[in-house]
């Protein structure tokens, strides 16, 4: 696997994006093959936001996810094969087909999980946070959250417990446009990102689709953090290539987004917007990214393949979750 | 007529909105309407009475409480069941209790909807059944439509009622076709049915339990066993004398409830039956519930939670086999 | 009773300022003397807020109140006796004796209600508002609320929705520097008022013990409101003299301020600033104070004494208030 | 050792934060300390382990959550019971199922406490006993001392669990004195304690309500009746075992909760007893519990709400005179 750590090259970091673009291109045929059980989400054109924050994260730090996890997952150095596992429900499952899509996790890797409650990952990256900061060791505690999930009461109570305590954490908000349906302007009054500026939280608004800037951003946040300078809240504009869910296209009546608006945004890539800049600048060499995606769409297929027949797993094993089983 | 579960639920709305033009609705994308429930509703009434909210359960909530207090009659739709918990402080510490603190000054005709229960591998935080933490608070009826007809005619009795209702919908039911009376359709909320006469043993059956307990007594009919069935129609308040006639005719209850066991409504009606008929009761009260979990993801193990007719039968075999027929 | 309007002269309000003092003295000699059931909140020193906000409303307005409101219910037009009553737990009580202190509430004057919940009034109060909008006759909802209060999320929620809808709701934050024993500067970052800017609700501070301020400030925020321009929040600087709760001296073990502090404050004491004030640029008579002191005491009294020994209420009056009771 | 309850509390705290570096305090005012319970806790460890919060129950009780994941034992203290409603989505969208949903990854020991129950005209708000909807969770252990021993033994034991615990002392017996043994005094989770040795009837009597079956069992000793009293200790999950054994032997049941009936469990118990103990049942159950309204403010009429020792008595009384003694 692709190790996320702050010396991670370029080459590394394009990886990871189309790590995360193979896995849920996989995941959307999958869904019309009716191979998924449960719902998914997919984060297709969101992908330098995850690779970005988590490339200046180790094993140690902490992340809380939403319902459009994966990305999150992958680019924190969750294992794809038990993603796909717990996606496909089965017993070899990173939570062994008892969370699903909306409920990976890796503890190991630091990943306290994504979350089907929008907003529900606040108040537990700002708990890692007070861990981390209880720990003295130099951790952070991360939050991805969505421009719907700044509507919620429980940021306006994280920035201010933050801002007191100088905790480590940060707020990292994927601005992609829509809650569900509706646009954010329908929903989210004013700038996100300002919404720190009254508690003294530093924040800033960044082109979340372009690598480079979210590595930068989260780069300061994190030395912020690291260093005792407290919480940030970035807010990193993006967009949704996929619906909010798949196969929403069967219950809208009516689009609630113009095709081009979604071309405009295909154009802005963010995979393909670093690529470019890496071979214009020499870092990579102009046949590189074909040849990467082919290993990586391999590495992905073989991956997903390798555990679609695994088993489900055991009825039995629902007791070992109830209060007083060990 | 014959029509699915969730555009009984549609109409209803349709038709409450269109009779009272103090109703209005809030909800996240209830434009949009991921269920079909509320779909039109904006074209036809306008964003002034069909508002799409941010995701802000708390205030929406405690909005839907202020809105009622000032003259209106509130639906608040809430999605999933699960997000009642994420807007439970002001459904529990205001809506449920402003009536008495201010001594009837304050009645609240709001109805907070939701879609509650599993079987399509929502997976642990969109797959409740949360009646019983609602009911607990003593304030709000608690309705849980079965099908389509008691789906519109419990969701029209809810929004002309002056008080809160929490009108469960079964998520897995949704797509069931239903026939519905014509006309201005409408249910009682305290109004247990009997949805099949039968001798031997009652069954009381919860919302998308009702067409697991029928399987169940298809089954059992075959074996020689007479099943009653009622179904509660609200889990709280419970209309007590048709379930406590049922038993008193049967002298056997077996109670099948999506929620999980400590969630239950299965423990209420157990209580009741138990205190109110027990010289009638001639064999033990087994409830047939989801075990004390969240609902899991991966389809064996969801199946395996959730009770299907199997294991109703077995509840009744086994209560047949203690007693004798 | 002295009613609110727009019109309301000096002399009315200085009368409802003192009404309101006047009140609380009484409540907290009852509580010494033990007279009263349950906890109660005291106002004494906070009276120019309540008074100020009051006399741009009707009763056809809305409010939403707090643990500390029988200032609010007073200003608000709520009957003394009804509300004395209410704290002796008397069947004569606004609330028949259900709700007590923490509960006053007379819809007939548009008051929904003192709350126990910090930030309870909150979101009642945006629904209110909503109302208000809806009804089209130029109503506001307004919200009294705690320095303490703000940190609950349902204020920052409250903001986005009121933004977006333009709401008519004024959100009055009444900073008396303490959430029960701490500090605000313990529990709240930064100003009150900025939490307003990012969602582009107008906001404002003021001098809380100053009636005049408040009176301009929520002048201001009742034209916007009445006119369309949506909501405002006002933070409104003041001091609690008494304590959290009456009796607290009984479970605290330390002091959580300085006498001094109490002592510079009573020099800041709204209501004889408003008199000196009103003295000195020739609107009373300058033994008016005095009289209007006993006049008001008076009448307090003659209030509270008149139903201190009203009947309790009919144990059988719970079964009006079970589901199903019409 | 004799000592009052809350300071009963305040040594398990004390104990504990002394045994455990890694157990933490989160919440309101826990440095002043409204109840005492919490009280010397800053001084001696610390404002980094001893947090005073500020108004904030939603992000409090998921940094609760968050915090304890990451490795520490969090106590959170939400001062009234009726605040865990503004907390909820944290208890019950998180904390009481991510064990399960991360198939045991995260094991969550986090202690939830907060005083519940009336009996002090604090009226509807602050006087829930809401152990019933905490239960229908599932995930969450419902701890319900009715004595100093048992609040310190229970909280030290909650706080070495490695699941959630929900604390929950009754806000009425703060103030009460009663002995406490010696040393690192525990009390396991689910084990219920038979109080007193009798043979007519069980009494099952959760928390406050202990006082109350005691002072009935009195006044019904003098009329000949022998009442057995049984403390359930947790409420969440039952320790069915002692309870059935209980009624095995006495063959009737009344179950005290100062809960709302609709949110008691009261009806848990009956339910377990009617469905594994039915026929050793004489006679109905009859539950003694407050009626499905928030509990009032006037004196009188909180009385007459929560149920009081004449309450007990006459609901024996109707047990033993319809079965005979
Ligand atoms: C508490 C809660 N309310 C509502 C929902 C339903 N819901 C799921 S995703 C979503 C929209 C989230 O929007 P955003 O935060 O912008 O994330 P995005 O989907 O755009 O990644 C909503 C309303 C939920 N899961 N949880
Ligand atoms: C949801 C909730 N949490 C906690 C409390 C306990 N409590 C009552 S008053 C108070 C402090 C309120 O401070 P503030 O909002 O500044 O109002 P003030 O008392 O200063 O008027 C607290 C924490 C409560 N009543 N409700
Ligand atoms: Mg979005
Ligand atoms: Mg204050």
């Amino acid at each position: 696997m692709i190790s996320n750590t702050r010396a991670a090259g370029s080459l590394d970091l394009l990886r990871m994006m189309l790590t995360i673009r193979k896995a849920e291109e996989r995941l959307a045929s999958d869904f019309k093959a009716g191979m998924l059980p449960g719902p998914v989400h997919l984060y297709i054109g969101q992908e330098a936001v995850a690779t970005g924050v988590c490339a200046g994260l180790d094993d140690r730090d902490w992340i809380t996810s939403t319902h459009r996890g994966h990305g999150h997952f992958l680019a924190k150095g969750g294992d794809p094969k038990a993603m796909f596992a717990e996606i496909y429900g089965r017993s070899t499952g990173i939570c062994g087909g008892f969370g699903g899509s909306m409920h990976v996790a890796d503890v190991s890797k630091g990943i306290l999980g994504a979350n089907g409650i929008v907003g529900g990952g606040v108040a537990l990256a700002t708990g890692a946070a007070l861990a981390a900061q209880l720990d003295g060791e130099n951790r952070v505690g991360v939050c991805f959250f969505g421009d719907g999930a700044a509507a919620q009461g429980v940021l306006g109570e994280a920035l201010n417990i933050a801002a007191l305590w100088k905790l480590p954490l940060i707020l990292v908000c994927e601005n992609n446009g829509f809650s569900e349906f509706s646009p954010s302007s329908n929903v989210i009054a004013g700038d996100i990102y300002r919404r720190a500026e009254p508690y003294g939280v530093p924040s800033v608004r960044i082109d979340g689709n372009d690598l480079d800037a979210v590595l930068e951003a989260s780069e300061t946040a994190l030395d912020r953090a690291r260093n005792g300078g407290g919480g940030t809240l970035i807010e990193a504009l993006t967009y949704r290539i996929h619906g909010h869910v798949e196969g929403e296209q069967a219950f809208l009546k009516t689009p609630y987004r113009a095709d081009e608006e979604i071309e405009r945004w295909r154009g802005e890539d963010p995979i393909e917007r670093y690529a470019r800049r890496l071979v214009d600048q020499g870092e990579m060499a102009s046949g590189k990214f074909a040849e990467l995606e082919e290993d990586i769409g391999r590495m992905i297929r073989d991956a997903a393949d390798s555990v679609a027949d695994d088993p489900y797993p055991e009825i039995g094993n629902l007791e070992r979750h109830r209060l007083g089983a060990e | 007529m014959r029509k699915r579960m969730i555009h009984a639920i549609n109409d209803a709305l349709f038709e409450e909105m269109e009779r009272d033009e103090r109703v209005i609705l809030i909800g996240e994308d209830v434009g949009a309407s991921i269920f079909g429930d509320t779909r039109g509703l904006l074209d036809r009434f306008g964003p002034d009475r069909v508002r799409d909210t941010p995701i802000s359960e708390a205030v929406m909530g405690g909005m839907a409480v202020g809105t009622a207090a000032a003259g209106y009659r509130v639906v608040c739709h809430l999605m999933y069941a699960n997000f009642i918990y994420t807007a439970f402080d002001a459904i529990a510490n205001q809506a449920s209790r402003l009536r008495l603190m201010t001594n009837g000054q304050i009645r609240l005709p709001v109805v907070f909807m939701a879609a509650g229960g599993g079987g399509r591998s929502n997976a642990g935080q969109h797959s409740d059944y949360p009646h019983a933490p609602v009911a607990s608070l003593g304030g709000i009826y608690v309705a849980t439509p079965s099908c389509s007809a008691d789906a519109k005619g419990l969701l029209k009795t809810a929004i002309r009622t002056d008080d809160p209702v929490f009108f469960l919908q079964p998520t897995s039911r949704g797509g069931e076709m239903g026939d519905i009376p014509e006309g201005d359709h409408t249910v009682p909320l305290v109004s247990a049915h009997v949805a099949r006469q039968g001798d031997d043993v009652t069954i009381v059956a919860v919302g998308a339990m009702l067409r697991i307990a029928t399987r169940a007594a298809d089954a059992l009919a075959e074996e020689g066993v007479s099943v009653e069935i009622v179904d509660p129609r609200t889990s709280y308040p419970l209309d007590e004398d048709v379930i406590l006639a049922s038993v008193r005719k049967t002298g056997r209850l077996v109670v099948v409830d999506e929620a999980r066991a400590a969630g239950s409504v299965a423990n209420h009606i157990s209580a009741l039956v138990c205190e109110k008929a027990f010289s009638a009761l001639r064999a033990p009260i087994i409830p047939v519930t989801t075990p004390d979990l969240a609902v899991a993801y991966s389809p064996p193990l969801e199946k395996a939670m959730i009770p299907g007719p199997e294991d109703v039968v077995a509840a009744v075999q086994r209560l047949i086999k203690e007693t004798g027929q």
